[in-house]
C-alpha cells in the first residue's frame, strides 16, 4: 500500500475520533493548487515531448463517454435508490465526473511501479469534468432556465480546478521538459509530500461525513461502492480501444471510477438547487474516494492488465 | 434626529453564495455591502470553516427601510427553501448619512 | 410583529473555548449559532490572532428572550471569572420567525 | 435597568489602518475593542481580502454615550475624507457593565 | 550556532521593535504540522530499520520521568516563587511536559554534527507530553471535578499534537525505509527550511511575552532560567542508565528541560482557570525556549558527553 | 520566456476571465516570506564568500540614484499627466522605490541564462527601497507635518520586507556557504516554484486593477510603459560606473526601473492620505510589472551588455 493513503486513514481515524486535528482552509487550498498544476504541467510537458498525431480521435471518444456515462448513472439511482428526479441527476453528475485526488493517487500508484502512462491523460482529465455536470443538470430541469446556462457554463469551465489544470498542461506544454526543469524541484518532486497533506485533510472531511452516512443508511454505501467498477471498467475498455497503454488504460479507469467533489458539488448546488447536496457528497466523499483509493485502484489496474493481455 | 437611522441587515448563508447575493443586494439598491468569513449551525446542520464550500458567509448591509425590505423579500424567495440562510435585521444610526441609502 | 423579534446575544471569547461553548448553547435551547474569528483587547489584555490559542471568537445566537436569559446566566457563572469573555445582547428582527426558538 | 445599555460602534475601515485606529480607541477612552477581517463594496468601489492591503477590517466597541460620540467625531473629522470608512452606532445591553466605560 | 536559530532571533527582533512582520496563523498551523509529522515519520522509519527488542523497560523508564518531574517542580515553583497552588501546578505541568519544536532544534542541532540518536527518541516525545499535564492537574484540585476526566483526557490524548506524531511514527513504520523515500523531499529535505520559519514565528511569538516579563518580574526569568538544567541533567541521568547512545541521551535531556507551550497550556486553560495563563507560558515561551535554543541544548550535549565518557 | 512568467500571464487570463480562481491572503503572506528570505538568504552567502572592499561608494552612489529619481518622476508626472500635486508625489514615490517581485524574475533570468550577478545587489534593493518614499513625502507636503515623522520612518523601516530582506542577508552572513547548506532545499531549490505561484497570485491582482486603468485611460497606461525604460537605463549606467558585473548591472537597471508595489502604498496611504491610492497602485502593479517582466527585463539586459561593450 502506497503511504500517501495511510495519510488519509490518519485522517479519518482523527476525525472520527474527534481529535482538534484540523488543517485551515487556506492550507487546503495552496495543497489543491499546488496539486492541480502539478498534474497539469507534468501532461504538458508530457505532450511537448511527444506531441500527439492521433489525439482527436481519442478526444472524441473520451468526452463521449463523458457524455453516456450520467446517462448510465441517472436511472440506476433512480432505481436502485428510489431518490427524487434531482438527487438522482445530482449523483449523474457527481459520478460521471472526476476526482482530481484520486487521479492523483492513481498516479502516485502508478510511478511506485514505475509503469508509464500516456501523456494526454491529464488533458483526458480536464474533458471528463464538465460533460456529467452539464447533463445532470438537463437531466434535472429538463433544459429549462435556459436563461442562466451562459452563467452556469461560465462558472464550470472557470472553476478553480479547469484553470488551473490547463493553465498547467499549456504552460508545461509551452516550456518543454527543459524550461521546466527550475520548477521541478517545487512541483515535481515535491508531489507526494504535498499529496500525502492533502489525503490528511481528505480523512479528516470525508469524518464530517460520517454522520450523514449513518443517517443515510445503506444506499449510500452501497451506491458509493458498488458503482465505481462497472464505470471504471467502461472507463478500462474505453482506455484499451483507443489504444493507451496499460498505465494510461488504468487511469482513464480511475477516472471514470471516480466521482467529483469539488466541481460538479459547486455547479450542482447553484444549478439543482433541490437536490440535497448531502447525498452526493457523502457518497462521493465518504464512501467511493475512500473505496477508490484503498482498493479500486489496485483493481482497475488489474484490469487493464487483463485488456492488455498481461496479468496485471 | 431621524435622518441618520437605518436598518443594518445581516445575512448568513453558505459561502458559495456570496458573489450571487452580493451582486444582487447592489440590483436591489445596497449602496454598499461588507462580507465576513464564518461557520455556524442552524436547521440544515454544522457549516464549518475547513473546507470552503462547507462554510458560511456574514453579509451586512446599511440601507433604507425600503431597501431592507427588498432585499428580505427577495432573498427569502429565491434562497429560503433551499438553502442555509438566515436573516435578521436591527435598527442604527450612521455617521454620513448621504452614503446609505 | 411583535412575534419576529428576537434577541441576538454576541459573545467574544478565547479561541479554545468555542467548542465548550457551543455545545452548551444547544443544550441551552439555541436552535443555531454563528462564529468567526477575531482578535481584540480588553481587561485580560490583547488578544491576537497570531497564535490561535490567543485569538478570539466571536459567537452570535438569535434566540428568544428566556434563552437568551438561560444563554447569558450561564456563561456569566461558569466563565466569567477566569476567562476572557464579553457578552451583549441587541434586539433583533427576524424572518421565518420559525426557525429561531 | 438602565445602567446596563451601552453602545455598539462598529467601524469597517482599511485594513492598514486598524494599528492606528486601535490606539486610538483606547486615547479616546474605550475599555477594549474587537476586531475582525472584512471585505466589501461601498463609495470607493470593491475591497476584497485577496490582498491584505486592500482588504477590510471591522471594529467593534461597545462603550457608554461619551466615549461613543468622541469616536465618532474623532474618525469622522481625521479618516473621512480620504479612507474607505463606515461607522454604525446601535444599542446593546451588557453583563459586568463594570467592564465598559 | 545552527543557522535555524538564528531566525528566532530574527523574530524576536522584529517583534520587540514593533515591526509589522506577521505570520498567518494558518501558516504557522501548516509548519507545526509538518515538523510534527516529520519528526514522527523519522523516528517511525528507524523503528522499522531496527525493531528494539529491549524497549518496554525503556517506556516504562521515560513515563516514570515524566510522572515524577511535576512532583519536583511543583514545590520548587511554590517555595522558590511563592505563586498560588493553581500557578505551581500550572507550571509542574508545562515545565513537567515536553516542547516539540526544542527537539527539532535538537535534532537539527545533531544532525549537524553528524551525531547519530536512538530511533525511539520521538516515542519518548510522544510518552512524556502527558503524564506531567495529568499530574499538574492533580495537582491543582486534588482530584475533584473527576466527572470531567474523561472529556480531558480526551482532549489532551487527541490534541493535534500526539495524533501527528503518532500518526507519523505509525505510518513511518508500516512503510519502512524504501516506502517512505517518495515522501522525502517533502517531509526530510525541506525539514531545516521548515524549521526556521517555524522559529521566526516562535520568535514574534515570544517578543509578545515580553512586557508580562516585564510586570512579573525576576521570578519568571530565574526560573525559566534555572529550571531546564537539572531537569535536563535528570533527563541525560535516565537517558544513559537506560542505555541510550550520546546523541539519544542528548535528546532526552533536551526534553526532560524543555517546558510545553502548545499541550499544556490548552488543557491546563481549561482543567484549572484559575491558574494564570500568563505566568507560565511567558516562562515557557519567553525565557526556556530561547534559553535552551541557544544554550542549553549545547550544554545537554556536554553533559551527555560527560556521561558517556567522552569530552562532550 | 522563462516559464515562470507565464503564471503571471495565467493569473491575469484568469483573473479578466472572471474565473473564481483565488489565493487565500495567508498563502500570499507565505510567498512574499519565503521570496523576501532566500533573496535575503542568498545575498547574505554570496557577501560572506567574498567580502567587499569597496562597497561603501557603491552604497553611496546607490542611495544618491535613490533620493534623485522622485525628483525626476515628480514632475514629469506633474507636466505629463497633470495629476495633482499628491498624486504625482505617490507615482514619484512608487516608481522611485523598487519591486521585490520584479528583481527576483531578473534574478531568476540571469539564472536561466548562467550569468552571475554582484553579491552585493540584495543590499542593494533594501537600500533603495525607502529613499523615493521619504522624497515622494516631502514633495506632496513640503516637510509638515513633521511631528508623524518618528512614526512613518519606524514604519517603513520595519515594514515586513525591510526587516526579511536585512534579516535573511544577516542570517546568510552570519552562516555562510557551509552554514546555510540544510537551509537549500527550502529556500534555494524551491525558488522558482515559489516564484511561479507568488507570480500567479500578481496576475489574479493585476486583473483586479483593470477597471481602473479603463477609467483612467491612456494616462497610466503611457506612464507605467514610458517611464521604466530611461530609470532602467539611468541605473544601468549607476551600475556600469559603480564597476558591477553585467549581471550587477541588469540587476540594478531592474530595480530603478521597477516600482513598488507594498512598501510605497502603505507607506503613502498613511502620509499623503489626499493621494488617489488606486492611480499608482494600477500604474505601479498592473502596466509597469508585466511591462517590466515580459519586456522590460530582457531590454534592460541589452542595455547592460550594451554598457559592458558586448552585444548583450
Ligand atoms: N439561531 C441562530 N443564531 C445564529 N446563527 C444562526 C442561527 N440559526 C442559523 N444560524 C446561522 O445561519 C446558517 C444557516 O442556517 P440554517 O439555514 O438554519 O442552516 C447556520 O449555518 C448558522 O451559521
Ligand atoms: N469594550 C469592548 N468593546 C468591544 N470588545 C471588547 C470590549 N472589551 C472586551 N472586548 C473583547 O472581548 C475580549 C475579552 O475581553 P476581556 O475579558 O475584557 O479581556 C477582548 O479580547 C475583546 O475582543
Ligand atoms: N451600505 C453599506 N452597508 C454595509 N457596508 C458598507 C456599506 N457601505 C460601505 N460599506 C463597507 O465600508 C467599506 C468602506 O466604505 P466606503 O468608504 O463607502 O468605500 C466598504 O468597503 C464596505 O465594506
Ligand atoms: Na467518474
Ligand atoms: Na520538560
Ligand atoms: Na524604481
Amino acid at each position: 500500500m502506497d503511504p500517501v493513503v495511510w495519510f488519509f486513514a490518519l485522517g479519518l481515524a482523527a476525525g472520527l475520533a474527534k481529535s482538534d486535528l484540523r488543517m485551515p482552509p487556506a492550507i487546503y487550498d495552496l495543497l489543491s493548487m499546488v496539486l492541480l498544476l502539478t498534474i497539469g504541467l507534468k501532461g504538458g510537458v508530457e505532450l511537448a515531448r511527444a506531441p500527439l498525431a492521433g489525439l482527436i480521435p481519442q478526444v472524441i471518444a473520451v468526452l463521449a463517454m463523458g457524455f453516456v456515462l450520467p446517462f448510465l448513472l441517472f436511472p440506476a439511482a433512480r432505481l436502485f435508490g428510489r431518490v427524487s428526479r434531482a438527487d438522482a441527476a445530482s449523483l449523474a453528475a457527481h459520478y460521471g465526473s472526476v476526482s482530481v485526488a484520486t487521479f492523483a493517487v492513481g498516479v502516485a500508484f502508478l510511478v511506485d511501479r514505475n509503469v508509464a502512462y500516456d501523456s494526454q491523460l491529464p488533458l483526458f482529465l480536464v474533458l471528463l469534468e464538465v460533460p456529467a455536470i452539464v447533463v445532470g443538470i438537463l437531466l434535472a430541469r429538463r433544459v429549462a432556465a435556459a436563461q442562466r446556462w451562459g452563467k452556469l457554463l461560465h462558472e464550470i469551465f472557470l472553476g478553480k480546478s479547469i484553470v488551473l489544470l490547463v493553465g498547467g498542461l499549456l504552460i508545461g506544454w509551452l516550456a518543454g521538459p527543459d524550461g521546466i526543469s527550475s520548477l521541478e524541484p517545487f512541483f515535481f518532486d515535491l508531489f507526494k509530500g504535498v499529496l500525502a497533506l492533502f489525503l490528511l485533510e481528505m480523512g479528516l472531511i470525508a469524518a464530517t461525513q460520517a454522520k450523514a452516512l449513518r443517517d443515510n443508511g445503506v444506499f449510500l454505501v452501497l451506491f458509493g461502492v458498488l458503482v465505481p467498477l462497472p464505470m471504471a471498467t467502461i472507463g478500462a475498455l474505453v482506455g484499451w480501444m483507443i489504444g493507451l497503454s496499460p498505465g494510461g488504460t488504468t487511469l482513464l479507469a480511475v477516472l471514470a471510477g471516480s466521482a467529483s467533489y469539488i466541481a460538479a458539488p459547486a455547479a450542482i448546488r447553484v444549478a439543482v438547487p433541490e437536490a440535497n447536496p448531502t447525498l452526493s457528497l457523502t457518497a462521493s466523499l465518504g464512501v467511493t474516494f475512500p473505496f477508490n483509493i484503498f482498493f479500486g485502484i489496485p483493481a482497475y489496474f488489474k484490469i487493464a492488465g487483463l485488456l492488455h493481455g498481461g496479468g496485471g | 434626529m431621524p435622518d441618520d437611522s437605518r436598518k443594518l441587515v445581516t445575512i448568513v448563508t453558505e459561502a458559495a453564495l456570496e458573489h450571487e447575493v452580493c451582486g444582487e443586494l447592489e440590483d436591489l439598491g445596497a449602496a454598499g455591502y461588507t462580507v465576513s468569513n464564518a461557520r455556524g449551525k442552524g436547521s440544515r446542520g454544522v457549516r464549518d470553516a475547513g473546507w470552503s464550500s462547507s462554510s458560511n458567509v456574514r453579509i451586512e448591509v446599511i440601507c433604507g427601510d425600503d431597501v431592507a425590505n427588498r432585499i428580505e423579500q427577495h432573498l427569502r424567495r429565491k434562497y429560503y427553501d433551499h438553502y442555509a440562510m438566515i436573516i435578521f435585521e436591527s435598527d442604527v444610526r450612521v455617521f454620513r448619512p448621504d452614503k446609505f441609502f
